[in-house]
Parts: C-alpha cells; sequence; structure tokens
C-alpha cells in the first residue's frame, strides 16, 4: 500500500431526517482507502454503509467532516467545482433494474461519461463505447439495444462499464452482486477483480454478504448502527475476529460444507437491531452484545488500534481504561 | 390512541386555514383584475345599479381608500363573517347562504353516499368477478357513464321520469302549498331529492366504480392475500376479511379530492332541478350579475372543501390504523 | 437413509403455465420427491428453476386461470391431494401443509392486527370460539419467541421489524400443527443475524411439532447448515437428490458442481492462499417455453455431448447413493 | 419523447385494442365534422334555415330549435369549439403541470414546499365555481373560458408529475448520472421526463375529456361566448323547450357524451400500451 491514502474520511457524519426523527446513518467515521485495494464494508440493514458510500463520492451531502481524495478536500466543493473529481470517483449498484435507464440505449448510456467529461469527439466516442462494452465481455452490438433486452448479469456488466468508463481510481461497489443469482453472481464478482488487475481501481466494496466480501476484499470493516465497530485485514479479521458483533456475524455465515467439516460454534445473537433513529447509548451493541459490561452502556467505546492492523471500538477489548 | 387522532385530524383541520386565507386574497384581487372599475363590475353590466347601490358598493369595499386599507377592511369583515349586501336580494349575504346551506348539504351528503356506496359495490364486484359477463357489463356502464355531462343526465332524467312517467317532481325541494315539518315533510322532500342525487352521484359513481375495481384487482394481487389464501380461508373470507378494506383506502383518498368537483357539479344540478341550494343560488347570482354575492358563495364552498376534507381524514384514520398510529399518511 | 415413512410423497408432478389459447408449456417437470416427519428437504436453484412454483402447486396457490397441475400425485400421509377440489383444498391449507413466503414485509394484512391474523387460521380450521383463538395465538406468539406476546399481538404489521413480522408468518404457518411446512426462501429478505434466527427457529420448531419442512431456497450455505437432504433444480426438474453429506462432499450433476464452485468461500483462500477466480457458469438458463427435447443444461455444460441435446437423461442412483438425472454423471465422476 | 420506431406500434397498439379502436374511431368521426362544418353546413350554425321545432330524422337530420336552426349544424361547429377547448386547455395544462411538477418534484425542498401548497390550494377551491367566478369576472370570451378551466385543473396534473418525478428520481440510474457529474436540467429533461411521459401523456388525454365537459357546463350555465355556438349552449337554450322538443337537449348531450366517451377510451387504451403493469 502506498503512503498517501486515495482517500481519506475523518470524522464523517450524515443523518437523514424523517418526520419520525434524525436517522444516525453514518456517524464520526474514519476510513483510508489505498490505491489498488478493496475495502469491504459489511453490515445489516441500516448499519449506515450504503449511506456512507453514497456520502463518500458526495451523492448525499455531509452533515460533517471531511472527505479528502488525492490531498484535496472535497468535502465542501460546489457541483461546478466537484465535477472534474467525479471522474475518478464511481459507483456501481445493487440493482441492475434500476440502475439503468429505460428509456436510453446502452450506446447513449455508455456514452454520458465521455461526453459530460469531454473525452473524445462525437466521431470516436462509438469507438469507444464498443469497445467498453467488450472489456466488460460483452458483444459490442449490445451498444443498440435497450436495458430491457438484456438480463440481470448483463445489465450489471453495463452499469460497472459506465462506472469504468473513465478509468477512475476509486469505485464505490454498492452490494453490486445481491440481486442477481450464485452462477451470475461469481461471473460479476471475476469480472470486477479482473478489471482491478487491468486499470489498478481502488474498490469499496460494500456488502451485507461475508462470503462475498471475505473473497474480495484486502481489508474489511465492519458497520453497525452507523459507526465503524472493527475494522481489519482480511486474514485478521476472519481468523480472530475481536469485536462480539464481528464474531457474531462471522458465526452466521452459513459455509456449503458437509456437516461433518462444517465448524459447528455458532455464537447466536439475541434480539432486533434497535432503530438507527434511536440508537442505544454508549456502546450501540450493548443491547444485543452477549458480553456486555456495566460500562458499555455508560461510555461509547473508540475504535483503537488493537494489535495486527486492526482496530476495534469494544471496552471488552480495548480495557476500560480508554474511557475517554 | 385517541389523542393521537384528535391530535392529526386537528393538524389537517389547522392546514386548511392558509389555504382559506389564501381564497380571501385571491378573493380580493380578483374583482380588481376585472376590465374596468371595479364598483361598476360588481354592480353588473346592467342598467340595474342604482346610485344608491354604487355609493354602498364603494363604501362597503372602501374602493377610494388605499388598496392595503380596503385589504385591511375586507380582511376585518370576514373575520366577523360579514360578505356583504346583496341589492339583488335584498339581505345580507352571509344570511342568503346560510339559508341555502343545508339544501346543498343535503343533496352532496347523499349523492356522496350514493356514489361512494354503490362504486365500492359495483367496482368490488367487477373485480371479483373479473373476466365475467357481470364484470363487463358494470364496466362498460362505468366508462359511460364517466363520459356523461352531469346536467345532460339531469335533464334526461326529467324528460324521462318526472315529464313522461310523472314518477318525480321535475325541479324544487318540496311541493309548494304542502305541510312545512314534520314526517310528511320529510318525505315530501324525500320525493324530490330523488332524481338531483341520482344526477350528482352518478359520474361520480363511475368514477369510483373504475377506481375501486383497479385497486380491488391490485389488491388481490399482492403477497398478504396469498398468506390468506394459504391458510385455507374461503374466497369470500378473503374479499370481505382481507382485501376490501384494503381496496377503500385509495377510493376514500379520490373521494376527498372529489368533494370540491361535485361542489362545482352540485351547482349545475341544482341548477337543473331548481333546488334551493347554494349552487342554485349561484346561478341567480350569475345571471343577475350579483359577483359580491357569487364570490360569497365561492368563498364558502371553499371552507365547505376543506371542512369535508377533514370528515374525510377521520373516516380515512377510522380504516387505516397506520395514520391513526403514526400520524400521518406517509409512514 | 431415512427409514420413517414419508409424510409427503411427490410423484411425475408436473405443473404447465399457459402459453396461449390452447397451448401450455411446463414450470415443473416429472418431479418426484419426499419428505419424512422430521425432517428437511432443501430444494435448491436459481431464479426461474420453478422450484417457487414446485412450492406453490403443492397447495394449488397458482392462478387456476393461466396454470394447471397436469399430471403427477401429492399423497399426503396416504391421501392424493392432487386430485381434490378446491373446497377441500382449503382444508388442507393451514392445516396439513402451511407456506411461509418471502416477504415478510407484504405478507401479513396491513390493515389487521396480527394476533388476529394468526387467530383467524385457528378458528378457519378448528371452529374454536374466538377468546380460545386469541389465547391460542398470544401462546404461538410466545413459541415462535416474540417478546410481549400479548403486547404484540394488538399490533399491526407496521408495528413490527422484519424479523419480528417473519416470525408472525411462522405463527400463521404453525398455528394447526400442520404436518407438512413449505418455506420459500424464509430468509432472503432479513438481516445475517436474523435469518440465523429464524432459520433455528424453524429447526426446533420442526422437532417439536414432528413435521417435515420443505426449505426452498437459492443459498446453498443455508442448505449445508439447515437441511438432511437436498434436491436439485434446473429448468423446472430435478436433476440430483441426495443427503446433505453427500451432496456437499462432491456433487455428480455438473450443474449441481458448478453451482456449488460459484460460491465465493472466504475461508479457503485465507487459510490457502490464493486467489483463484470462481467457477462461472456461461450462458443464461432457457426460457422454459423453449426447451428442446434432451437436456436442458447441455448448451451450458462442459462435459455435454451429442446425445445429451437429443436425450432427455433420467434420475438413477449412483454408487454414492446420489439420485442424478445426467447422462454422463457415471462416466468420469 | 416516444423514440421513432414506437410510434406506429402505438398506434397499432391501440387500435388493437377494442376499446382503443372503437374510441379512435369515434374520435376521427368527431375531428372530420369538425374539419368539414363549414363545407358541409356552409351556411354557418345560427342561420335559421327553416321552421322551428322540426323534429329529427326528417327534413333536417337532428331536427331544428326554437328559431328554426339547424341542431346538425350547430353540431358540426360546437364540434370545433370542443375539441379546440379540449386540446389548447389540455396543452396549458400539460405544460404548466410539468414545469411545476417536474422542478417540485426534482429539487424538493422549499421549492417543493411552495409549489405544493399552491396546489393545494388550487385543489381546494371548488374547481367548476372557481371556472365560473373567473369567468364571470373576467367576461366570457373563448381565451377566458379555456384560461379558467386550465387554472383550476392544472394542480392535480403538478402532483402527479412530481410523485412520478420523485419517484423516477430515487433510482439508481439517476444517482449514476449524478455521480458522473451531470447537470440537473440534463438529468430533468433527458433522463427522467422520458420516464414520466407515459403518465403525462396518459392523464393529459383524460384531461382532454375533463376541459370538454366543463365547457360543455359553463355554456350551459350560459357562461359561453355569445357568438361561438357550442354543444353545452345549445343544451341550455334547450332547456326551455324540454316540454316539446327532447331532441333539442339530447342531441348535443349525446354528441358531449360520444365525444368525451371516444377520448376515455383511448386515455384507457394509452394506459394499457404505456403501462403494461396496469393491465392483467
Amino acid at each position: 500500500m502506498s503512503e498517501h491514502p486515495l482517500l481519506t474520511v475523518r470524522n464523517l457524519v450524515k443523518y437523514h431526517h424523517t418526520p419520525n426523527g434524525r436517522v444516525h446513518a453514518v456517524d464520526h467515521i474514519d476510513l483510508d482507502l489505498h490505491r489498488g485495494e478493496t475495502l469491504g464494508l459489511v453490515g445489516e440493514s441500516g448499519c449506515g454503509k450504503s449511506t456512507l458510500g453514497r456520502t463518500l463520492i458526495r451523492l448525499h451531502e455531509p452533515d460533517s467532516g471531511e472527505i479528502i481524495h488525492h490531498g484535496t478536500d472535497i468535502t465542501h466543493l460546489s457541483r461546478a467545482q466537484m465535477r472534474p473529481f467525479r471522474r475518478n470517483l464511481q459507483i456501481v449498484f445493487q440493482d441492475p433494474f434500476a440502475s439503468l435507464n429505460p428509456r436510453r440505449t446502452i450506446r447513449q448510456i455508455l456514452s454520458e461519461p465521455f461526453s459530460i467529461h469531454g473525452v473524445g469527439s462525437r466521431i470516436e466516442q462509438p469507438s469507444m463505447v464498443e469497445l467498453l462494452i467488450a472489456k466488460v465481455g460483452l458483444h459490442p452490438s449490445f451498444a443498440d439495444r435497450f436495458p430491457h433486452e438484456l438480463s440481470g448479469g448483463q445489465r450489471q456488466r453495463i452499469a460497472i462499464a459506465r462506472a469504468i468508463a473513465l478509468e477512475p481510481s476509486t469505485v464505490i461497489c454498492d452490494e453490486p452482486v445481491s440481486a442477481l443469482d450464485v452462477s451470475v453472481q461469481a461471473q460479476i464478482i471475476n469480472l470486477l477483480r479482473r478489471l482491478q488487475d487491468d486499470i489498478g481501481v481502488s474498490y469499496i466494496f460494500i456488502s451485507h454478504d461475508l462470503s462475498v466480501i471475505g473473497y474480495l476484499a484486502d481489508r474489511i470493516a465492519v458497520m453497525y448502527l452507523g459507526e465503524i465497530v472493527e475494522i481489519a485485514p482480511k486474514a485478521q479479521l476472519w481468523n480472530t475476529p475481536l469485536h462480539p458483533y464481528t464474531q457474531a456475524l462471522f458465526s452466521a455465515i452459513a459455509v456449503p460444507e458437509p456437516p461433518s467439516v462444517a465448524r459447528n460454534n455458532r455464537v447466536g445473537i439475541k434480539g432486533d437491531i434497535p432503530s438507527p433513529i434511536n440508537p442505544p447509548g454508549g456502546c450501540r451493541f450493548r443491547t444485543r452484545c452477549p458480553v456486555a459490561m456495566p460500562i458499555c452502556s455508560e461510555a461509547s467505546p473508540k475504535l483503537l488500534e488493537a494489535g495486527g492492523g486492526a482496530k476495534v471500538a469494544c471496552h471488552l477489548v480495548n480495557g476500560t481504561n480508554t474511557v475517554s | 390512541m385517541w389523542f393521537a387522532n384528535a391530535k392529526y385530524v386537528l393538524g389537517r383541520v389547522l392546514h386548511g386555514i392558509p389555504i382559506i386565507l389564501a381564497i380571501v386574497v385571491v378573493n380580493f384581487f380578483l374583482i380588481r383584475l376585472a376590465p374596468g372599475d371595479a364598483a361598476q363590475v360588481l354592480a353588473g353590466e346592467s342598467g340595474a345599479a342604482t346610485a344608491e347601490y354604487m355609493r354602498q358598493i364603494r363604501e362597503q369595499f372602501g374602493l377610494d381608500q388605499p388598496l392595503w386599507l380596503q385589504f385591511v377592511n375586507y380582511m376585518k369583515n370576514l373575520l366577523v363573517f360579514d360578505l356583504g349586501f346583496s341589492f339583488r336580494h335584498n339581505r345580507e349575504i352571509s344570511e342568503l347562504i346560510m339559508d341555502r346551506l343545508g339544501a346543498t348539504a343535503l343533496l352532496m351528503g347523499t349523492s356522496m353516499v350514493l356514489s361512494i356506496g354503490f362504486g365500492i359495490l359495483l367496482g368490488a364486484i367487477a373485480a371479483v368477478r373479473d373476466r365475467t359477463l357481470l364484470s363487463h357489463v358494470i364496466m362498460i356502464l362505468a366508462i359511460v357513464t364517466y363520459a356523461t355531462p352531469l346536467f345532460w343526465v339531469g335533464l334526461m332524467l326529467i324528460i324521462v321520469f318526472a315529464l313522461n312517467l310523472g314518477w318525480f317532481p321535475t325541479s324544487g325541494i318540496a311541493t309548494i302549498g304542502a305541510p312545512v315539518d314534520g314526517f310528511e315533510y320529510a318525505i315530501d322532500v324525500a320525493h324530490h331529492l330523488v332524481l338531483p342525487a341520482i344526477a350528482l352521484s352518478f359520474f361520480y359513481m363511475a368514477l369510483y366504480t373504475r377506481l375501486m375495481r383497479a385497486s380491488m384487482l391490485e389488491t388481490l394481487g399482492q403477497d398478504f392475500i396469498k398468506t390468506a389464501r394459504a391458510k385455507g380461508l374461503s374466497s369470500s373470507n378473503i374479499v370481505f376479511r382481507h382485501a376490501l378494506r384494503n381496496a377503500i383506502i385509495p377510493v376514500l383518498t379520490m373521494a376527498g379530492v372529489q368533494v370540491s368537483a361535485m361542489l362545482g357539479g352540485s351547482v349545475i344540478i341544482e341548477s337543473v332541478f331548481g333546488w334551493p341550494g347554494l349552487g342554485l343560488l349561484a346561478y341567480e347570482a350569475l345571471f343577475s350579475r350579483d359577483l359580491n354575492l357569487l364570490l360569497g358563495i365561492f368563498f364558502l364552498s371553499s371552507i365547505l372543501v376543506v371542512l369535508t376534507n377533514a370528515i374525510v381524514d377521520v373516516i380515512y384514520t377510522l380504516v387505516d390504523p397506520r395514520i391513526r398510529l403514526n400520524g400521518g399518511r406517509h409512514a | 437413509m431415512n427409514a420413517s415413512k414419508p409424510i409427503l410423497d411427490v410423484r411425475g408432478l408436473r405443473t404447465e403455465f399457459r402459453k396461449s389459447r390452447k397451448t401450455w408449456f411446463p414450470v415443473v417437470n416429472d418431479v418426484d420427491f419426499h419428505v419424512s416427519a422430521g425432517e428437511t428437504l432443501a430444494i435448491v436453484g436459481e431464479s426461474g428453476c420453478g422450484k417457487s412454483m414446485l412450492a406453490h402447486s403443492l397447495l394449488q396457490l397458482l392462478p387456476k386461470r393461466i396454470s394447471r397441475l397436469a399430471a403427477g400425485d401429492i399423497w399426503l400421509e396416504g391421501r392424493n391431494i392432487a386430485k381434490l377440489s378446491e373446497e377441500q383444498m382449503r382444508a388442507v391449507r393451514g392445516k396439513d401443509i402451511s407456506m411461509v413466503f418471502q416477504e415478510p414485509m407484504t405478507s401479513l394484512n396491513p390493515l389487521m392486527k396480527v394476533g388476529q391474523q394468526i387467530a383467524e387460521s385457528i378458528i378457519e380450521h378448528e371452529g374454536c370460539s374466538h377468546d380460545e383463538a386469541r389465547r391460542r395465538s398470544v401462546a404461538l406468539m410466545d413459541l415462535v419467541g416474540i417478546p410481549e406476546p400479548a403486547v404484540r399481538a394488538g399490533q399491526y404489521p407496521f408495528e413490527l421489524s422484519g424479523g419480528m413480522r417473519q416470525r408472525i408468518v411462522i405463527a400463521i404457518a404453525l398455528a394447526c400443527r400442520p404436518k407438512v411446512l413449505i418455506a420459500d426462501e424464509p430468509t432472503t429478505a432479513l438481516d445475517v443475524t436474523i435469518q440465523a434466527q429464524v432459520l433455528e427457529l424453524i429447526d426446533r420448531l420442526k422437532t417439536e411439532i414432528g413435521m417435515g419442512v420443505i426449505l426452498i431456497t437459492h443459498d446453498l450455505g443455508v442448505v449445508a447448515e439447515w437441511a438432511q437432504r437436498v434436491m436439485v433444480m434446473y429448468a423446472g426438474r430435478k436433476v440430483e437428490e441426495a443427503d446433505v453429506e453427500t451432496f456437499f462432499s462432491g456433487p455428480k450433476h455438473p450443474y449441481s458442481a458448478a453451482l456449488l464452485a460459484s460460491v465465493p468461500r472466504p475461508d479457503a483462500i485465507i487459510n490457502g492462499g490464493r486467489v483463484e477466480p470462481l467457477t462461472e457458469i456461461t450462458g443464461t438458463v432457457p426460457p422454459m417455453d423453449q426447451l428442446g427435447p434432451g437436456c436442458s443444461f447441455a448448451d451450458r455444460c462442459e462435459r455435454s455431448a451429442d446425445i445429451c441435446l437429443a436425450q432427455q437423461p433420467q434420475i438413477e442412483m449412483l454408487s454414492n447413493g446420489a439420485r442424478v438425472a445426467c447422462l454422463r454423471a457415471g462416466e468420469n465422476a | 419523447m416516444l423514440s421513432n420506431s414506437a410510434k406506429p406500434t402505438l398506434l397499432r397498439k391501440i387500435l388493437s385494442t377494442p376499446t382503443g379502436a372503437i374510441g379512435m374511431a369515434l374520435l376521427t368521426t368527431v375531428i372530420l365534422l369538425a374539419l368539414f362544418a363549414s363545407v358541409l353546413f356552409p351556411e354557418g350554425p345560427f342561420e335559421m334555415v327553416g321552421a322551428p321545432f322540426r323534429p329529427p330524422f326528417g327534413e333536417y337530420l337532428f331536427g331544428t330549435d326554437m328559431l328554426g336552426r339547424d341542431i346538425a349544424a350547430g353540431i358540426a361547429y360546437g364540434a370545433r369549439i370542443s375539441l379546440l377547448v379540449g386540446a389548447v386547455a389540455t396543452l396549458v395544462i400539460v405544460l404548466l403541470g410539468t414545469v411545476v411538477g417536474g422542478l417540485a418534484g426534482y429539487y424538493g425542498g422549499w421549492i417543493d414546499t411552495a409549489a405544493m401548497r399552491v396546489t393545494e390550494f388550487f385543489q381546494t377551491i371548488p374547481t367548476f365555481i372557481g371556472a365560473i367566478v373567473i369567468v364571470a369576472v373576467l367576461g366570457p370570451t373563448l381565451p377566458n373560458i379555456i384560461g379558467a378551466i386550465a387554472v383550476v385543473s392544472w394542480a392535480p396534473l403538478a402532483r402527479l408529475v412530481r410523485a412520478e418525478v420523485r419517484s423516477v428520481k430515487g433510482r439508481e440510474f439517476v444517482e449514476a448520472c449524478l455521480s458522473l457529474g451531470m447537470g440537473d436540467m440534463r438529468i430533468l429533461v433527458v433522463q427522467i421526463l422520458p420516464n414520466v411521459l407515459s403518465t403525462i401523456v396518459v392523464a393529459g388525454s383524460l384531461m382532454v375529456a375533463t376541459a370538454i365537459l366543463f365547457e360543455a357546463g359553463l355554456s350551459f350555465l350560459g357562461l359561453g361566448d355569445p357568438n361561438i355556438m357550442t354543444w353545452g349552449f345549445m343544451i341550455g337554450a334547450g332547456r326551455s323547450a324540454i316540454r316539446t322538443a327532447w331532441w333539442m337537449v339530447t342531441i348535443p348531450g349525446i354528441a358531449v357524451l360520444l365525444t368525451v366517451l371516444a377520448i376515455n377510451l383511448i386515455g384507457d387504451a394509452l394506459n394499457e400500451a404505456l403501462n403494461p403493469r396496469a393491465k392483467r
């Protein structure tokens, strides 16, 4: 990993305002993304992982904190000032049926990045589009079709093509394979990996599926109710998950192994995910935590180094002397 | 729960206040938009305007004062429900309107109940018996009725049932010279009410039938209906206990929206049937160019819409617990 | 392997959809399977393989206007329910066979209290009093792990979380202690931690009530963890059936094998080093109304031969006990 | 923005349903009648052509009125006005509704709040009475009538467009455009509005029918332009003779009915063609 992170996030906060109250979607988050790496962002619904992804590229306006891209603070740039940075910050969405405009042809959809950023002339663009389609493993004749003529996997390839058209340094992948069948999911995962090797892009890969995240990511950040509870290199996190939530999450993965070889040490966790509108005080996981202590309801734990490149926000792991 | 309910309804009523204020403002400026001298416009183009009347109008509207002062005066008068004086009728406008309110309320209320009731019934039948002859007949009747002008329906009813068959009177609210109270009077009024109420409800019945059918078909295709079937419930149980109540919600919403249109319809129907309500009053005001009266009616009917919408909201909360408990339609 | 007599025994089931006025095409084709009490059979496949159609066919829940049960028998404890009238079928639904659906958000009536939605089923099938039904529905809510069941019974679905709603749906399904529970992707819409809770609940109740469970899913991990036997479907047909241990030790049908290999395995990478690309299955699932005479997987299969395109493979038992419909399964597997 | 290749198929789709075919046939008849009114009845609708109160299907196809005017001529010339009012009022309504609804739905925030308050106002005032007041105050001319109809009816369309724009805006392809740095106007006009168009077309077609009914109602009450022959005016005039000459009110009424029916049928067929989920 290089010394200068591609993307640095400090103290990022994003609340959604709803009629029922303020949703703590992203609550004081720190992150670094390095060149060429894949950072996995995992968590259950309401943990704010999608909001974080969208806020990072200013699809949502952050409430506070800063987002630094290549040394430039892009947190408060205007839309016009932001435009040149968008070449480097792209996103792929979950639903391949909603992420392509049904009224436009694949050619029109894939020309958009080029025309917005003035890349290539009108004469060059058609061949650039066809090249792009080939790059994601489809036949160039797809250019003149409409999205509804494509299968889910093919649409997702087009969505990926649009995101990588300008060879960005960072692509946010927001659950890009969750809506796909297993065999198609494998195709898209392989494609994303191949593109990473080809153009050296960094991914922030958002998913609720730990198997996919574990397969693709170099580092993994675990989110719970708007906060990062643990972040660590993949092997480290996999072998010695420290946070009780990470442990529970990992043990909930159902592995397709014969019962005779599958591990059977399930750490069940009780109860529902609390509402992100009114998260528990102190440690947000304490209401479901099997090892909660009195301190957990009094102070919220900080995300601290726990050795091996891991950072954890847990009183039990960090020791009670870290309370602020 | 009761409290949340009341709070919600109160909120909806308060919501109507700025709208009523806006109508006051529009009323005030509309007259001044008219070509020519406002007093002249208010007095009407006929030569009937006496110098006395013109003076009265100038005084009431304070037309020689600056605009803002005129407006303040206008507002002051409205606050005490002083809508001015109608020289054609030689009475206070507010009195005139109050006199006629009951007849319109009776007509509107009857028509609303008729159109919503039959609309829901016919629409539900058409949906449950989808793709049968019965459903086709209902839907063809609905689409034809939906295209029929109200006043024409009224006239056709008069030609057939009043003039040719003689079953119902052609106009009025009661027989002249008949007793004016008691049971006999009620029967007499009901007898007079039949044709105008049917005429007014026709179009809306068609509208609600179409809406109810679509809504019912959609509801019947939803997952919870499948759950109900998987429980082993009978189809009548599924329709009555599960589908109907869900399907009615969009119809109620539409009925709320349509109140203002229905008031317009009652102007036409009342003038066709000589039903002495607000609509006929408006028609008369139109003919005698009594614009001040017309504006008064416009103002009051707007208030009526706001109030009716509040009533619809109450019904809404009774049907849909999501509103009752969350205090909002967009929960 | 399972000695007990099956509760539900399905033979040669064929469900067809209407293509035009007179022509029909199969969405479930010649499927045999059985479930015993206390056993979970998983039916696996990708979208459009017919697994959900199969589930709906068992209860005859598909719309009659566009679908029909064209052939086959469904034996429920010695009674063939495939031949029952709609009226007779109603007595089976929710009583002998129950179903849990995928979407907890939409599968409950939004305008009815949840307790009432459970009680309804009890009243329908057991004709008990409303008070009795209410008492039993509260007990059921307690059984499926809903805290404060008496309070929750008076709430509406929108007041409950997704996991809680799915528990209500399960309570409805279990209200009359059915012999067979069909769970159609019961946890797909739920979060991982909640998914484990719900599957654990179904597993526990299966033993308590002594019912057979048909678990329909696309998630092979869920199969490995919660089922005893597995049946893989492709293009409306059963292509492989085996007990879970046998299946996950090495599926024999090329489709099952490819499906299993396409699942990402993080632990294998971490413990074994190099990241291999996942196995992909080329091409797409053929539309069910345009199937040829041969094996419907042939044109995507790495091992297909000419004969595969011409001849429909029949289910055969292999030496390891798996039943596989593949002309080449025995050869070099 | 229906693509060029979609246009003929759309027409064919409409004609392929029985409702659409009947609607199209009826509407075409009315349009032809309007176009050739001055050829068929060169003397105009106000000319007294014969004896008063002649019953229909005799010397004159639809009979004559109390002044001996040919009712058939009135029907033909009235068709012009009905179609004109329907078309122009709808055009104004659609323009106003799309602009207000589009901007409110896309930008949200205070623009949305303000726009919704305004539409709420227009939805609360009793529409027909509002139109009566406007025409009564400003004078019964054709532009005033069209304007009055448009002013009191644009709000529901604006709300519909707003709701649709909001829902399309929430789809991920719009976020994809934003993340590419596309400008607001381009997103709204090029990306979102084409997806809302089918809704606008369907609602607009029904709006034509409503506007025709509105105009007929106004002229029935005597608020029509006195220099123009309209169906509503004919019915209104026929009222006084309702006991003797039933055809004077019946025939123009049927004309309104068939025209409105035709447009509604086409609207239904359009809805099915453009909006397949409404089918089944």
